[in-house]
């Protein structure tokens, strides 16, 4: 495994010199001048305009830029946000910190649930159970996550009141409190996530329930649900676990409505808030930091994805 | 401890009066800090930690007579080498805020001395008479040139913490979550009545609270469920809120302006008829009916209502005439050509005017198209003063009539309103201190404005304030910064 | 759970119909059988043997259902079960079904041990380590070696006749009151079939188990069981005692079949002079299986070493062997499908590993593949028709109307209606499945076949019409062939000349003939005189008694022993053409 | 019985198709004819009610909502439709041939990928509307840049298992070109969550869309996208609900008859479904 792992590393770092390149390519090509978005429309004059922009580095040309921006992530620092002043660095941490906790409580409900569900669904193909199972998802596949958090909240903040609808608290501050906030962004996310996760499974299960040794495994005296959960899961689950990849990593990047809608200060929303603000170190060094994140869920799931399909060697 | 909860779409960037700052920040360090003169509600200068202030004959020295007894948060009591070195701060070679060119002759104003003469006594002195200086100082983004405590930074001269002299001093700040003021217990206040951001101020909540939340159906939705108290809101929200019972909406005339932009240089648009045409084609009074869901109206002038220089000459603007926009269009030969309005997805409804203008334009004949663009793109397109035709756009409030004008009329690329003879009455306007020459000048700009349409006003924003009915006091101005220390919270 | 005693029948199927869709592939079949009673259940290939046995499980494939008629198992009317509670209480633990194609019955993301542990789980209350013993036991039983470590593995690691033997296990260990075992033995050579049926019979007296064996192999199925019910397009043609039926066969069709078992003289196919046509050169071919991703020490199986054989062209030369001695193997490391660790490939003079893409791809074209397990070699979402035809797709001349003739010309060459080109695999019998394998092979007059176990799950009419076909196309346009079986007598059929593999090792190397006569190797021997066989009697068939196998040479030679795999290997000439491996590097003249 | 028969002939097939020809000709329909000027705002007549000369009423700017979703339709199905081409064609290719071949080509596509899927739609979206201005062009590329890491990485997983199966090795015995056996072979035994993936990034396209309009990247207004009609209705959504749960429902009956078609061609494109058996 470490060898393996390191391969992995190693094999990443053209990711991330890639990405550097494009980051900062990406992020100088946008419209729009970060000095100009930090006046905001108030500009009244020119000097003031220089002034900011020396003093953001701006006034440098673009490979200067460039170097001195490499040469700082290289020496550990990302910078300060133009936005707040705060360390780039701690200020990612901090944030990814708020999101990991939503997004992995939100990714393993939605696991929970969308794999017996999924199943569920194969099982009883063309069945009442079945239909309705896709009739929801799809459902909730048409809905748009900002409608569905916004009525999450209307129902549990406003008009039930059992829930708070805004603020957060940090579970490692206070665990109970803490959950109450994280409640409806979980909930909310996990429901886009089950939709989702329920479809593939059901596609993947009905894909292996045809086989032999499914038929074998019945032909054992198995239980359904051991022939479900032992037999068909974990062949049918790879293209699931992909897509349990792709999201997991999309969402550890943002999940910039959810932390809107629940006022979390998460990644995704700092991320949408300083491409807005044209904050370039924040920017460039979120970016930076969710390249990182990609690749490592990415990694984990590949490891995972051979411990379900013994054929299927790392290489 | 009584608290009022209200809301900040974007946290503050940072604690630094002047320097690290946006409309958000200014708003919060508003209750914080305080400096010799701000605004009264007609926008006129009052003093503030001054008790009073002398302009000398020539105009150019100004002598600030220093309140007695007025502590900062750490106990301190202000004198005038404080003040020294808080100008000095913001205005003096070293100074990291923007406020600095203001004051050293880069925009008009150059402040040839800025010193403290004994203990109360503060005394500057330009190199020419400037009639909008005090109207400068008193500018919100620069914390009207806010007078803060030396502690407030380190000893190696980086900031700390804003010790001021408001009513509020700093409290807890959660990044990304919310921001804390508590009530500053010996708070000097002025006599009498609350005035504009000025006058009395006698706060009774001791904590309040801002919470960050980026979207105001969150906010609203929040306000219902009584975890917030007083929220801003928007036009069908307070349509919404007003009829319920246990909350009430304010709805107040600011100083914010919404126009459109009309690119001179445009071949098409270098026609003054085409754009008086435009102006006739477009019905103010609809729009910002629509706009407010019937709470506000046109006032098409780039003087707010609320300004002592608005008089029934501000008041007229090219009233909604399509038959004779048509006519215009007619006469200078208007062949279709295409007129796109730039336009953002953004609070402040850019889009929904824009949409409408151009709905409008497209009844009088004129052929109008949508572009809609990311703020960023709009902005650079402003300040480049090219890449567009017309937009729908906003200025923050300008306090002094002449400034009203100043936003979009000068030789910088971005303005509007190049013209050498706007230009030249403009400067004039904010080089006298004669009002009846004022008013005298703002006249005959706004009747040039008209004359050639270098935008075309639509009205004053309308703000909205939604509130749980436990909150008093509470009364918006047409700056459109809360005034924390007004509210009150009843039982 | 009523207990059945000795007269009533534990299963009693009557005017049994089972049909896909509109076509009935059962029709009306009835028999019963006692406790402890074995019957054979023989029949032609797709004559719904196998539907019959899930029928009984209640495990009818996708679109099959029983259509008349009713299955009685002890008091449980399977057909019309009282709840699916009901049957699947029944499943595993009553009745155990052994699958056809062992190699798509095991999931292949689950370790064989857990495989075996699940149903005893459900079933019993025996503890883990009860559980487990009781799996090891019955993996030694079915002679799989060293079956502590088989439990860690996977599927996809044993060879065709391991996985049989694991089903098998997995399913006996149970001891289930009725057993029906379809096709139990195909990949097994005659040694561990012999002793791996003699433990299902055993078994069987010990526990009172009924067996229903369904078999291909009529020799077998004299040797184990008291009745045979005989099966023609899904009628039950003839039933009774074994030694009536085949004594006094009434059916035309069982004539039929015992006619065909008698093969007549063998007819080896000889290849020509001259450079070989396939040569494999010191072939070494190791598994390294990495635990924990390396971190582990890895085990290593040695699955082939250094084995050398020839093919001359239009030869067909046989390659016989215990189970997982590696015959499978050789055959996939000359198709490139697994990597060699040593040792070279030559095909028509080109060494296969060291010539152009191009060329070798022309080079495999000429050379065509019979899978061990059919079913996973055929993509289950081609129509048989379009898999045969695959075979002809390099051909440019032909159109494709004439490729679409041919094919359907191939089928019914290997005796399949030309429908059958229409449907998908899965909607096949394990024998149709085998035979479409060898019509894809044959269909592009390939150069080389290299055939594993063609036909292990044919009865016997249908092999002696494929060797036939094998022969007559050889005659046409002369391929060589690779013929790896268990089946000796197949083998000395077609084979001109043979390799008797052990352990991934060439025990010995000779003519067919000159090796019949006089096989020389321990375990040659022992592998001839376990292959049951028929013979014909005056009143009909009966099986021979197998101690008559010449009993040649009974010398004092230090014969290499596969059990002592670590001392020094030597393949030395007994005769000319005959090899034998010795141990240590005895000098020629010492023994001749 | 036919392939179009076969489909019919399942309830969820049905339903598919009658959904979808719906949306169809709704889209068709409506790029030609629509009852009102979808683009013509009535400032006197905001929030209108159902009435004869607007069945649906109208939205915020006096607009007539029927005319909005018919043209809508339109808007929204061939931006979906031409979305789901990119990511789906070359992803699937990607995708396969990196699981087929594995090795360098693998390698470097997963790299290029990660870096791809660490730049949030958001900016990818910013950045190509800077370059190609906002038109529906961009928005097209910008969803497509966006989805076609999460296509590639699903059928390179599939296509790494199927990869592993005898008739793949098979077909590779046989002499045949590797991506004969890829196409032929590999691909055809993937499909199954290919298709779930498909009909699924249809709705997210759709309602993408609808977030990029919000920030002003998505079709430019006042050409109506259902997405848009959506994103404009949000202020609104409290009091006047039916201006975003009307292009919500469309968006609705469009995924759920995309969905059951899929599904019911899944179930078809299945070797062991019973309607496909033809019986002899
Ligand atoms: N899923 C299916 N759909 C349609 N027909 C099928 C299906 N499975 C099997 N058949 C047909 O049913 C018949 C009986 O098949 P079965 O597997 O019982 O044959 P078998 O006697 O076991 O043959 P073999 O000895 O070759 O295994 C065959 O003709 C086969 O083609
Ligand atoms: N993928 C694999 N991983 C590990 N071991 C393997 C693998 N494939 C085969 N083996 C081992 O290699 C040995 C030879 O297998 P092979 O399939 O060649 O046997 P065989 O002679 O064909 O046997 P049979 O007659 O039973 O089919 C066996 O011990 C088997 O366990
Ligand atoms: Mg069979
Ligand atoms: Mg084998
Ligand atoms: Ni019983």
């Amino acid at each position: 495994m470490p060898i393996f792992v390191l391969k992995r590393v190693l094999m990443s770092i053209p990711t991330f010199v890639i990405v550097a390149v494009i980051i900062f390519a990406l992020v100088r090509a946008l419209p729009g001048d970060p000095a100009l978005m930090m006046l905001g429309g108030n500009i009244d004059d020119e000097a003031t305009l220089e002034q900011m922009r020396s003093q953001l580095g701006l006034d440098q040309p673009m490979p200067v830029q460039f170097i001195v921006w490499l040469r700082e992530v290289f020496s550990g620092n990302l910078g300060t946000s133009i936005m707040t002043g705060q360390e780039v660095g701690s200020l990612l941490w901090q944030r990814f910190g708020v999101t990991a906790t939503v997004v992995l409580l939100a990714m393993g409900s939605a696991l929970l649930v969308s794999i017996p569900a999924g199943l569920l669904a194969a099982h009883r193909h063309n069945s009442r159970t079945d239909y309705a199972i896709v009739f929801l998802t799809i459902l909730k596949l048409s809905m748009p996550s900002f409608w569905v958090g916004l009525m999450l909240l209307v129902l549990f903040g406003a008009i039930l009141g059992w829930l708070p609808t805004v603020g957060f608290v940090s579970i490692s501050d206070d665990l109970g409190r803490g959950m109450l906030y994280l409640i409806l962004p979980v909930t909310s996310l996990a429901l886009s996530e089950i939709a989702v996760l329920t479809r593939m499974m059901r596609a993947g299960s009905l894909e292996i329930m045809g086989r032999d040794y499914i038929t074998h495994a019945r032909a054992k005296g198995l239980p359904e649900r051991k022939v479900l959960w032992r037999h068909v899961f974990p062949n049918a689950f790879a293209p699931t676990l992909t897509m349990v990849g792709v999201m997991l990593a999309g969402l550890l990047a943002g999940a910039a409505v959810t932390e809107t809608v629940f006022t979390l200060p998460g990644l995704g929303k700092l991320l949408v808030d300083s491409i807005y603000a044209r904050d370039y170190p924040v920017l460039q060094g979120a970016l930076l930091f969710i390249a990182a994140v990609y690749v490592l869920t990415n990694l984990l799931v590949d490891i995972a994805y051979s411990f379900f399909d013994p054929r299927v060697r790392l290489s | 401890d009584s608290m009022v909860r209200t809301s900040l779409n974007a946290d503050i960037r940072g604690t630094n009066p002047g320097v690290t700052r946006d409309g958000n920040t200014d708003e919060v360090h508003g209750h914080m800090i305080e400096g010799l003169v701000t605004y009264a509600s007609d926008f006129s200068i009052i003093p503030m930690l001054a008790e009073s202030y002398e302009i000398s004959e020539d105009g150019r020295t100004y002598t600030f007579k220093l309140r007695k007894g007025v502590k900062f948060h750490n106990g301190e009591e202000m004198t005038a080498s404080d003040v020294e070195w808080s100008w000095n701060r913001l205005a003096g070679e070293a100074s990291e805020s923007h406020c600095k060119n203001f004051f050293n002759g880069e925009n008009n104003i150059k402040v040839t001395s800025a010193k403290a003469q004994g203990d109360d006594t503060f005394v500057i002195t330009l190199a020419e008479p400037y009639a909008v200086f005090l109207a400068t100082m008193a500018r919100f983004d620069c914390g009207s040139m806010a007078v803060l405590h030396p502690d407030s930074v380190n000893a190696d001269g980086s900031w700390n913490k804003p010790i001021g002299t408001g009513p509020y001093m700093m409290g807890d700040h959660a990044p990304g979550r919310y921001v804390e003021l508590n009530r500053f217990e010996d708070y000097s206040s002025r006599d009498g009545a609350p005035d504009g951001y000025g006058g009395g101020k006698n706060p009774t909540v001791d904590v309040l609270r801002w919470e960050i939340v980026g979207e105001g159906a969150v906010s609203k939705t929040a306000l219902l469920a009584g975890d917030l108290d007083l929220v801003d809101i928007d036009a069908m929200t307070a349509a919404e809120l007003k009829d319920q019972p246990n909350f009430s909406v304010d709805a107040a005339e600011s100083a914010v302006w919404d126009t459109y932009l009309l690119n001179s240089d445009d071949p098409v648009l270098s026609d003054v008829r085409i754009r008086r045409a435009m102006a006739h084609a477009i019905d103010p009074q609809r729009i910002m009916a629509a706009i407010t869901e019937g709470f506000g109206k046109a006032s098409p002038s780039p003087v707010p209502p609320m300004s002592a220089n608005y008089t029934d000459v501000q008041a007229k603007y090219l009233t909604y005439d399509v038959e004779k926009a048509k006519a215009l269009l007619e006469e200078a030969g208007y062949n279709g050509e295409e007129i796109t309005i730039l336009a953002t997805r953004r609070n402040g409804a850019y889009y929904e005017r824009a949409l409408m203008a151009q709905a409008m334009m497209m009844d009088a004949g004129i052929n109008a198209r949508l572009e809609v663009v990311e703020w960023g793109s709009q902005l650079e397109a402003y300040r480049n003063g090219s890449g567009y035709q017309m937009q729908s756009f906003t200025f923050s409030p300008r306090l002094h009539a002449g400034l009203s004008f100043e936003m979009f009329t000068g030789d910088a690329d971005r303005k509007a309103w190049k013209n050498p003879d706007a230009v030249a009455m403009m400067n004039e306007s904010l080089r006298t201190g004669d009002p009846e020459e004022l008013q005298a000048i703002i006249d005959r700009l706004h009747e040039a404005f008209i004359e050639e349409v270098p935008a075309i006003g639509l009205g004053h924003r309308t703000l909205f304030t939604g509130m749980s009915s436990k909150i008093d006091g509470f009364e918006n101005w047409g700056a459109g910064l809360l005034r924390g220390w007004m509210l009150k919270v009843k039982d | 759970m009523a207990e059945s005693t000795e007269h009533t029948p534990v299963l009693s199927v009557d005017d049994l119909e089972i049909s896909f869709g509109a076509r009935p592939v059962v029709k009306g079949v009835s028999f019963q059988l006692a406790p402890g009673e074995i019957m054979a259940l023989v029949g032609e290939s797709g004559s719904g043997k196998s539907m019959l046995g899930r029928a009984i499980m209640g495990l009818l494939p996708g679109g099959g259902a029983v259509t008349r008629g009713r299955i009685l198992f002890q008091q449980h009317e399977v057909t019309a079960p009282k709840s699916l509670e009901e049957l699947r209480l029944m499943r595993g633990r009553q009745v155990g079904l052994i699958f056809q194609e062992p190699l798509s019955s095991l999931n292949p993301s689950m370790r064989i041990g857990e495989q075996m542990y699940e149903a005893m789980r459900e079933h019993t209350d025996l503890t883990e380590a009860h559980i487990r013993e009781r799996a090891l036991e019955m993996l030694r039983q079915v002679k799989l070696r060293n079956p502590e470590a088989l439990l860690k593995r996977y599927p996809h690691e044993f060879s065709g006749g391991m996985r049989q033997r694991i089903m098998i296990a997995s399913v006996m260990m149970l001891k289930p009151a009725l057993l029906i075992a379809d096709e139990p033995t195909t990949a097994l050579d005659a040694v561990v079939q012999k002793e791996v049926l003699d433990i299902m019979a055993e078994v069987a007296r010990a526990n009172g188990t009924a067996v229903i064996l369904i078999s291909h192999d009529l020799a077998v199925v004299a040797a184990y069981a008291a009745r045979i019910a005989v099966m023609e397009k899904g009628i039950l043609v003839e039933a009774g005692t074994t030694q009536s039926v085949l004594a006094r066969p009434e059916h035309d069709y069982t004539r039929r079949l015992l006619a065909a078992t008698q093969l007549g003289k063998p007819s080896p196919v000889k290849g020509e002079e001259g450079p070989p046509l396939l040569a494999v050169e010191g072939l070494r071919v190791e598994f390294r299986e990495k635990r924990f991703f390396g971190l582990m020490a890895d085990t290593t199986t040695h699955a082939v070493r250094d084995v050398s054989l020839t093919v001359q062209p239009g030869e067909f030369v046989g390659l016989v062997g215990e189970s997982g001695s590696g015959k499978s193997t050789i055959g996939r490391a000359v198709g490139k499908l697994v990597s060699k660790a040593g040792g070279r490939v030559v095909f028509d003079g080109q060494d296969m590993d060291d010539c152009p893409p191009a060329l070798e791809r022309r080079l495999r074209r000429r050379i065509r593949f019979v899978f061990q397990d059919p079913y996973s070699s055929l993509n289950p979402r081609m129509r048989i028709g379009r898999i045969v035809r695959e075979g002809l797709r390099q051909d440019k001349t032909m159109s494709e109307a004439a490729k679409r003739a041919k094919a359907e010309e191939m089928l019914e060459a290997v005796g399949l209606p030309r429908e059958m080109a229409q449907r998908f695999p899965h909607a096949l019998s394990g024998g149709q499945r085998q035979r479409v394998a060898i019509a894809r092979a044959l269909i592009s007059k390939p150069d080389l076949v290299i055939a594993d176990e063609p036909v292990s799950a044919l009865d016997v009419t249908i092999q002696a019409q494929i060797l036939a076909l094998f022969k007559q196309l050889q005659s046409e346009f002369g391929f060589a062939c690779l013929f790896i079986s268990h089946d000796l007598h197949i083998v000395e059929q077609l084979c001109a000349r043979l390799y008797v593999l052990n352990k991934g090792r060439i025990m010995e190397q000779a003519e067919t003939g000159a090796l019949f006569d006089l096989p020389r190797h321990p375990y040659t021997r022992q592998l001839l005189s376990a292959s049951p066989r028929l013979e014909r009697a005056q009143d009909g068939v009966r099986l021979a008694s197998s101690d008559d196998i010449c009993g040649a040479a009974m010398d004092k030679l230090p014969y290499y022993d596969a059990a002592g795999a670590e001392a020094p290997y030597h393949l030395t000439e007994a005769a000319p053409g005959h090899y034998v491996a010795l141990r240590g590097a005895v000098a020629q003249k010492e023994w001749q | 019985m036919s392939f179009a028969n076969r489909i019919l002939g399942k309830a969820n097939g049905l339903a598919g198709v009658i959904l979808v020809s719906l949306v169809l000709g709704v889209a068709v329909l409506g790029s030609v004819y629509t009852p009102h000027d979808p683009l013509k705002s009535d400032l006197l007549n905001r929030f209108a009610g159902s009435s004869l000369s607007h069945p649906l009423g109208t939205d915020m700017f006096g607009r007539d909502i029927l005319s909005r979703l018919m043209r809508g339709a339109w808007v929204s199905v061939s931006i979906g439709l031409s979305t789901l081409l990119i990511p789906v064609v070359l992803g699937t290719l990607l995708g396969a041939a990196a699981g087929y071949f594995r090795g360098w080509f693998d390698r470097v596509l997963i790299v290029v990928l990660d870096a791809l899927m660490a730049f949030p739609g958001l900016l990818i979206a910013l950045g190509l509307m800077a370059i190609i201005g906002p038109n529906r062009y961009g928005v097209i590329l910008a969803l497509s840049v966006a989805y076609l890491p999460a296509v590639t990485r699903v059928v390179r997983g599939s296509v790494l298992s199927v990869s592993q199966s005898e008739f793949v090795e098979a077909s590779t015995t046989m002499g045949n070109s590797r991506f004969y056996t890829l196409l032929v072979h590999v691909l055809p035994n993937c499909i199954a969550p290919l298709i779930v993936l498909t009909t699924m990034m249809f709705g997210w396209v759709l309602l993408a869309e609808s977030a990029l309009s919000f920030l002003g990247l998505g079709v430019p207004p006042p050409e109506p996208s259902w997405g848009n009609i959506l994103a404009e209705a949000k202020a609104h959504l409290m009091r006047y609900p039916m201006l975003g749960l009307l292009p919500g429902l469309c968006i609705s009956v469009a995924l759920l008859g995309v969905n059951f078609l899929g599904d019911a061609l899944r179930d078809e494109l299945d070797p062991k479904s019973t309607t496909s058996k033809e019986v002899i």
